[in-house]
């Protein structure tokens, strides 16, 4: 690497490669633009690294740990060691996988990659620090850039990451050993996903949320079954809760916490889980300098084409705000690289998919019957429970239930809520037949396989119409 | 056809017609759907672009419209169109799997 | 229950209450007709109590008590025991949980059920005979009758069910040890299925099969990934043998095959299981009293209205041929009782979902690109494979791809072929999208959950369309 300030050219600048900043680059290079790709830490963001990936893999291997554990049910007797370092390792090994494979899809797309951070010097031109002791910086001139600088979790007043026993979700998910017992701060989807992960492995966890409830923002009954399978796991919950610092007492931690009414409460634990949100990552991008503008919480407003104010630098995924999830940034950066191209392209899509990976698993896609009632449709509602379906029976797993909202009148799919079995896989379908402007009868006439999950999808539909075959009509 | 549902001015229709409608600088909003409830259609949107009038300047800016020629005609018995919504006579089963 | 002959009437007649003839039979009621289900065994006939569920169950547990015991990789370390009695006790209450539950939504929906074994008695009557000694018979007059009486297994010369170490699935799946070792004659999806059950339960599995392959019928590089697991476990395989007699020797059995060329081998094992396909329940229906013909196979041919040659009878389900599957008898018998009503029904589909429940999972719906090209279309297929994706890496299942295939020119949707983890589940939004006529662009525009298997197919249709980000494009 060249020491000093050089200087290149690039059309399309990508900076950070996150699952919204790769894709980005990816496409770009597949529509021929000349494009470079800066990142500061790990090809695939904190969605391949520290997020989705790892969390879903050590999801599945808690899960499985556990199960095995508690299947006296079904005639299998089992008590499974499990060494943390391992399970650890083997995650790890996913996600070099995957991150190794982004690397080399990149550069197979003709995308220049290039390490440092990046931070604007002007309107048309960044300059990138690169990393080691002396290794100076360059400057890259560029058409266009397309800012995924992505998202970090929010500290919480008093629980300082860098202090041993205060773990971020990153944190969490690379401990080398299992926890005695573990505060998490924040009921929300990370918070309850690494919840089950622990107790599964057997460390005594506590939740504390400031709000009333599990998955604040997700409707009551979807969240039901997931806080009742927690405290079959033995999470304790204590509801608003707010925490407000530590310190250490014997060999572990007391976590405090303050009600609305002033009352403190303590928790003692080995570590604490602060997992209370994310905020973006916009204050070491010097957006001042090429004119980009941000709203109060420093995240970066766009438009349906992924356009910033200023019109040749574009922004996507988590540092433009909510939904801040992985295949939202995927899409944001397929459509600004299509834009950049010249492309028809825009974010028109009518509805946004989103899994929650607890146990049960929760999807959804588009409205609930209240948004729906919102905006002005007059809404079909019809629910399948996962207890009448055969291959969820068959699998052991058969909380939870599949509902679908449509428009009365017209029969048009507005939205899905599935908690249960596979839901994360489930509500694809439903994504598929609200994107094409499928009716309730469309998916009520389509033959699903037996036995199946998915034909929970199709019964709903025929609930909502009034002549399912195993359930009661409403 | 009948009227599009009316919440919101949603416009029902598949992503291939949403994008069609961009690349032709057709306000797919203004479209008439002749599909099952009103479901705007690609051949509905590469109509209302031929009988002109819909265009509306926001969604061409920066979209060069060079449509691929109109793919039309499908192969065999396939329309968009021929959902299960259009459950009258006809067709015999779909090709079994073995 | 009255002795003697009585005679009643009814509008509709069902006879059998598989998947087949109990969905005809609740869809009838709704549609306000007067319906009489008559059943001689057990409600929800094959698949409920000896077919799709209890091989799904029996799937399930074994592979959880495989896994369990296999994860070392992971850093999970268990020797599962299995109680094979308390398995199959296990699948006897989802089974019985099932059955229970289509008794209850046949008579909540009004269907009249009669117990007894139906034989026509003329072009609108049928004498049902009762089961007990002396139970008697009685007549039913209809005005429709539907036939839904299904399949039993083929039986080969020589091997007969009634002897004890000869086992049909039905049987298999209700051993309360597992055994030793086991021949299956067939490699079809029930053969292969099973083999995987019993070899994941410790058991010595050998499959003899008469043709060259696993799964005749599916695709070679369909069924590869099935047959490579299945050695992995231990299964031995011979091709090319046709099973011929097998005798008793030492404290089993030796079962004799036979090659083209007439050589004959020998494999010892405890038991063995026949499963070589299965054949139309037919024969004691005194069909000749009505007038309806059936194939020189035994299967009764129908039209698209589900009606056989005798205009006010109609025949669903197994008992009219190929596909034998539940959710075609099932929409069959849907369409049938909307027939019957008079509404405009018909059996309009576009294409079969189909799945093999095997490790790893197949599921297909309609064409492959073979087939499309025969139709006279210009496919376009777009593949994406397993190991590619995020979410199948992190279940540490990511064998296999999702294959799409389309109409090139207008972009179509005509089939998909997947082998992988929950292939059942992912065939479902390919079934929709063919239904609704999406295109290629229709499912790749479509936003897809990440982390999910469900990506895979948005990939591959992206793959198809020469831009897809996770894999370098053909
Ligand atoms: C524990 C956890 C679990 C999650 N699970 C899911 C899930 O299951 N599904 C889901 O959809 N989402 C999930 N998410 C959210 C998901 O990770 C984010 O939505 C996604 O990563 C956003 O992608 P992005 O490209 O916008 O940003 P990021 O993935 O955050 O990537 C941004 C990249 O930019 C780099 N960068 C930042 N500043 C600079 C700079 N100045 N110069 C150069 N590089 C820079 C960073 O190093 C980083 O690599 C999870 C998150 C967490 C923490
Ligand atoms: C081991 C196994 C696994 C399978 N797995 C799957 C799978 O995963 N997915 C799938 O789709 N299919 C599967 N099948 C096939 C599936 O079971 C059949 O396709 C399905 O049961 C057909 O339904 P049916 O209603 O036509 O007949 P059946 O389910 O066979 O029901 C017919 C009923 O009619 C009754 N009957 C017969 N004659 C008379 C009479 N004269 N009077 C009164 N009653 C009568 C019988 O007792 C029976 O209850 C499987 C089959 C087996 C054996």
């Amino acid at each position: 690497m060249v020491v000093g300030d050089i200087s290149t050219g690039t059309d399309v600048l990508v900076i950070g490669a996150g699952p919204g900043g790769y894709v980005a680059a990816i496409r770009a290079g597949q529509l021929d633009l000349d494009v470079t790709l800066v990142e500061k830490d790990a090809y695939g963001g904190t969605c391949l690294n520290y997020g989705c990936i790892p969390s879903k893999a050590m999801i599945t291997a808690s899960d499985l740990a556990h199960e095995a554990g508690h299947a006296e049910e079904m005639g299998i007797y089992a008590d499974p060691e499990v060494e943390m370092d391992e399970m650890v390792g083997w995650k790890d090994g996913v996600v070099d996988q995957l991150t190794g494979g982004v690397e080399k899809l990149a550069k197979a797309n003709g995308v220049e990659l290039m390490e440092g951070r990046a931070e604007f010097a002007g309107e048309d031109k960044a300059r990138i620090v690169h990393g080691g002791e002396g290794q100076g910086s360059e400057t890259v001139e560029f058409e266009h850039a397309i800012v995924s600088t992505g998202s970090r979790p929010i500290e919480v007043p008093g629980f300082d990451f860098g202090d041993d026993p205060v773990l971020d979700s990153r944190q969490a998910l690379a401990l080398d050993e299992v926890p005695e017992s573990l505060v998490i701060v924040g009921a929300g989807y990370i918070g309850m996903e690494l919840a089950g992960v622990f107790a599964k492995l057997g460390t005594d966890v506590t939740v504390v949320e400031m709000l009333d409830s599990v998955l604040p923002g997700y409707e009551d009954d979807l969240a039901r079954p997931v806080k009742k399978k927690a405290e079959e796991l033995g999470i304790d919950f204590h509801f608003g809760e707010a925490a407000s610092g530590w310190e250490e007492s014997g060999g572990g931690i007391t976590v405090r916490t303050e009600n609305e009414d002033g009352e403190v409460s303590e928790f003692g634990a080995e570590k604490v889980l602060v997992a209370v949100g994310r905020e973006p990552v916009t204050d070491t991008l010097e957006l001042d300098n090429a004119g980009v503008e941000t709203d109060e919480d420093g995240f970066i407003p766009t438009d349906d084409r992924a356009r910033t104010n200023v019109e040749h630098i574009h922004a996507i995924g988590d540092v433009t705000g909510e939904p801040m999830l992985a295949h939202v940034a995927s899409k944001e950066g397929q459509v600004a690289a299509e834009v950049i191209a010249g492309e028809p392209s825009a974010l028109d899509y009518q509805a946004v998919p989103a899994a929650v990976f607890t146990d049960p698993e929760i999807g959804t896609v588009g409205m609930t019957e209240a948004e729906a009632e919102e905006q002005g449709f007059e809404p079909a509602v019809g629910e399948f429970p996962f207890n009448a379906s055969g291959r969820a029976l068959t699998t052991g797993h058969a909380e939870g239930f599949v509902r679908i909202v449509a428009d009365e009148p017209s029969g048009f799919l507005l939205g899905a809520q599935i908690v249960g079995p596979e839901a994360s896989e489930l509500i694809a379908e439903m994504g598929l037949a609200i994107e094409m402007g499928a009716t309730l009868e469309d998916v009520a006439a389509t033959i699903h396989t037996h036995p199946t999950l998915s034909e929970a999808v199709m019964e709903a539909a025929e609930n909502a119409l009034g002549h399912a075959i195993h359930t009661l009509n409403r | 056809a009948e009227e599009v549902s009316t919440g919101e001015g949603r416009v029902f229709a598949a992503p291939s017609a949403r994008r069609v409608a961009r690349e032709l600088g057709v306000d797919i909003a203004a479209v008439e759907g002749t599909g099952p409830s009103g479901r705007v259609t690609e051949q509905d949107v590469r109509q209302a672009a031929e009988s002109g009038g819909e265009a509306s300047g926001d969604a061409t800016d920066e979209a060069p419209a060079e449509a691929e020629a109109p793919t039309g005609e499908v192969g065999a018995t396939r329309e968009q169109d021929a959902q299960p919504t259009t459950a009258t006579a006809g067709a015999t089963g779909g090709p079994a799997p073995e």
